[in-house]
């Protein structure tokens, strides 16, 4: 294994020591509860958002904190959810008189995490909400199971909520915009290769040169299915045969296209990816009002990269176009 | 066959310290379908178990489990801390008070454990998790203690029993945790908690005193 | 060869066409020369800034299109300076009254190409400067060669040109910032992995699995020398003591600070870099005071990492600060 | 020996031919100290000229050259274009107005492109460029045609001057382009520019017309 690590148990906390460190007015750090938070926050006129999970999925979800989206991020350890006890934390740290939102991907563990630390929260008299992602149309929903997984649509669930809150909107609306937005997202995922995370020192699974994982988790896990590598163009077709009748998208809507990055593909490649997909799109009638290319939802170095579509009305639109300022940034 | 806390604390240094030194072996296990961060995540917990020691409270045997759950639920991510959390916690609840329990308050708390975990993970038998191997364990230290055996003979066939139900989850498909999203390709290898299970009761066997 | 591709030798033409879908109103991308420009450019009352390159480095050049930074980027096949006619070509097409100033990372092909077609766009009456980016300390500049590379602080020369054109500068003041900014930056990059263009199929050289390659460029050339992967503490010791007492930087200095991923690397890695680096920093009395943390010059996929220094003063502090929206953006 | 437009014509088509052929192994030579390029460039510029070949003038042989020399030019990317286009460019220019040449007309014109490719790249011969093959073997073809050979034993000779001279460029260091950043670390390999000169020349050789 070759990373950029000191002891790989530190791996998180010296992350986010340079997250600290890179954006000393805006953000802090509180080590004791591996714990980003805006620098302003809480603040007793809007709803604080918090989101919690595994690391190794950067931006998600420590780079996303700031005015317009989170106003805490409490990650794990990579890819594990984080313990309810810090979650908990979290929720006392940003308690705001308008209420707290607890935004979760659907895994197991942090859905219990998160439920444990809502119950803390709310036995402290913290008004608290707890709002599910599950975006992933590779998981295939039961009863048998915990459901889809959130995945990379999970940014605009972050981003519509975020607006919300800085209008100053209550919690139950704030939770209706989260509820709406993802429920008109849709993700699907492709890796070309394994990734390793820090503590392990090995690659999750192997891969061979001419395979791919179709469906893959943003932990590693394997997907549908293996198949062999295939050009661009089909690629696309496999994403968006699995996106597009799953809501479904029609002819006539509006959509947001996000080609995400899974860490280890350049953004040359995602872009290649996004031109196929706007194209093959507008084929079927439906119109990319909003655009999203790079790396959102990363799954360490990875290669590979989902494609999301979100179902636009005026509202979502809005919220997704607001302006936000976060911890990623070019400039 | 009576405990009292200085048997609690010996069970308990003994997984702390077997879990620490599987890590690597845990992970691996949860790779094959999993994310591979079970013995991360699991190590990271009970190395602190370890490293505050001296400082938990020792009132009774409950008393004590119940600060051991606090640690793990509040240092253990993924869904091991809330599941071993929530299980160390059940059981405590159990013992607390007692200053001596008996090999049936073990029962009962172990029992009271199997709950927490299918309360807080929703998970049934056979759908290929730590309960898997647990549950039959339970069973196993149930009819042993009933039949009468001594102690070394009943953590035998306690760890036994887990060995084997541990290898027989490997035909389970999964139908919790990040393993389910494989749906038939969990087929064929066994679970990662289970086997963790069958691990520390085999060592608890094994260094039992005579 | 893994990666999200057609025909490789489509890879460009396609990639462009990606960034064109994904900004219909700002962008427009001329096949005929393999040009993505403003649509808005060329404005007479404004220089045009005109960067070309090989590809293979996005988000440079081709994704830093848009008011405050640069009105065109021409680029070449992967790792392949533009062809001069193209350059020329470019130049005509963002002619303006102002005169057009051509970015150059210093290279022997890019040089030549871009000095071929400053003399067809001077020789058509355009006004046109030249100026080159070479602020990489892994190659001593010598009599011989063609002296240093420009590598991932030429994003400093593009955002202080572009910020001066857009006050209306005159051509001869954008060329004096973007020389001003050049003169004090500095550059140093480390390879964990290799890199495989497209066309090429395979990797361009072989790194053990505990091989790190320092000073290497962004082309995949070989750097310094190779050495035996270490801690990201000695990471970082590898590239201060490159980069710091190259200018040299020092006590009392106020610099900004960029940790650029090479295409691989997560940007946790590069956050944990950033970290250790501003705190050595701090620690030599020098004062961090603008932090860049992300891919800003890639090699394609390699892992791998460079560190940037420039010393600010207020001129360039306020331009560097100055706004800018490229296609590069989060949302 | 004298020449004519169809000579050129059969040369640069043979050439542009063998580029095509040789895009992966010219590639390769490349990335052993260079950015592995070097046979893509070339193969998609010369491929533009067999698929715009009739639609070059032919006025004469040096306007037939010049014309490709500004495909080259406009096409090939990387250092090569500027090279390579310049170097034909400047052949061209000595051959225009000829309807007829001799093989003194084809040295001048190919010492024209050796002055062009310094003037362009400013490299000197030993420093580890294609012109390391390309002055011997234009020195071989100014020898062997004052030596009255036949144009078969000439070819033959030019060709094998390219070849060793391109061999003998694994001892020097690079001095230019992208393979001179890496010093020392350059020597040992062959100039990928170098040995496709060798290529081509042995190339036109064996193909040589009876
Ligand atoms: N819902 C559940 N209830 C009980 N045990 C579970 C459940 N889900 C998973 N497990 C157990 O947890 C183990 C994995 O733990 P861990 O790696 O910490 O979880 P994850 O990485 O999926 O969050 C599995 O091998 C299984 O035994
Ligand atoms: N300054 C120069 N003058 C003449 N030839 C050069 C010069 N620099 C490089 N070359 C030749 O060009 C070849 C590499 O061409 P190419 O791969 O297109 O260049 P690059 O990738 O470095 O831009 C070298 O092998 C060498 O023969
Ligand atoms: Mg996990
Ligand atoms: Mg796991
Ligand atoms: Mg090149
Ligand atoms: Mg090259």
């Amino acid at each position: 294994m070759k990373k950029f690590v000191n002891d790989p148990k530190q791996f998180v906390p010296e992350m986010l020591k340079g997250i600290a460190l890179a954006n000393p007015d805006t953000i802090t750090y509180v080590p004791e509860y591996n714990l980003i938070m805006r620098a302003d926050a809480p603040n007793n006129d809007k709803v604080s958002i918090i989101q919690g999970s595994g690391s190794g999925h950067e931006p998600a979800h420590v780079m996303v904190v700031g005015p317009g989206m989170l106003d805490a991020a409490c990650p794990g350890d990579v890819f594990a959810a984080p313990p309810s006890d810090y979650v908990y934390q979290t929720a006392k740290l940003l308690a705001s008189d308008k209420g707290v939102l607890l935004l979760v991907n659907n895994y197991t563990g942090d859905k219990m995490a998160f439920e444990m630390a809502q119950e803390l929260a709310e036995a402290d008299g913290i008004k608290a909400a707890t709002l599910f992602i599950n975006d992933d149309v590779a998981v295939q929903d039961s009863l048998y199971t915990v459901g889809r997984r959130g995945v990379a649509g999970n940014f605009f669930v972050m981003k519509a909520v975020g607006a919300k809150a800085e209008e100053g909107a209550e919690l139950e609306e704030v939770v209706r915009v989260g509820e709406l937005v993802n429920s008109v997202t849709r993700t699907m995922g492709i890796a070309l290769t394994a990734c390793t995370p820090p503590a392990k020192g090995a690659p999750l699974f192997d891969l061979g040169d001419d395979e791919i994982e179709v469906g893959v988790g943003i932990h590693g896990e394997p997907g549908r299915r293996r198949a062999k590598m295939v050009g661009a163009d089909e690629i696309v077709d496999e994403l968006l045969g699995a996106v597009v009748p799953d809501l479904p998208y029609r002819p006539g809507d509006r959509v947001a296209l996000m080609i995400n990055g899974l860490g280890g593909t350049p953004i040359s490649e995602l872009y290649l990816l996004f031109g196929i997909a706007a194209q093959k799109l507008a084929d079927m009638g439906i119109t990319v009002a909003r655009s999203y290319v790079g790396e959102y939802c990363t799954s360490l170095e990875m290669a590979g990269a989902s494609l999301t579509l979100v179902k636009l009305d005026d509202e979502i639109e809005t919220l997704l176009a607001a302006p936000a300022s976060v911890v990623a940034r070019i400039f | 066959m009576a405990g009292k806390l200085s048997d609690v604390e010996w069970v308990v240094k003994d997984i702390a310290q077997t879990i620490v030194d599987n890590e690597t072996y845990f992970g691996e296990l949860d790779a094959v379908v999993g994310d591979g961060d079970f013995g991360f995540s699991l190590a990271r917990g009970f190395e602190i178990v370890l490293a505050d020691w001296d400082t938990f409270d020792r009132t009774d045997p409950g008393v004590f489990l119940q600060r051991i759950a606090m640690t793990v639920s509040a240092r253990i991510g993924g869904t091991s801390g809330p599941i071993w959390g929530t299980a160390i916690l059940r059981a405590g609840a159990q013992l607390k008070g007692k200053d001596e329990f008996t090999g049936e308050d073990v029962v009962r708390a172990l029992r009271a454990s199997v709950d927490g975990i299918k309360t807080r993970g929703g998970a049934e038998l056979g759908e290929k998790t730590l309960l898997d191997a647990l549950v039959p364990a339970i069973d196993t230290l149930e009819a042993e203690l009933a039949a009468g055996h001594d102690a070394r003979t009943i953590v035998n066939a306690v760890a036994t029993t887990a060995a084997d139900a541990a290898e027989a989850t490997a035909s389970l498909q999964a139908m919790r945790g990040r393993a389910a999203y494989t749906g038939e390709r969990s087929i064929g290898s066994v679970d990662a908690g289970a086997m963790a299970i069958a691990v520390l009761a085999r060592h608890l066997a094994d260094a039992w005193p005579a």
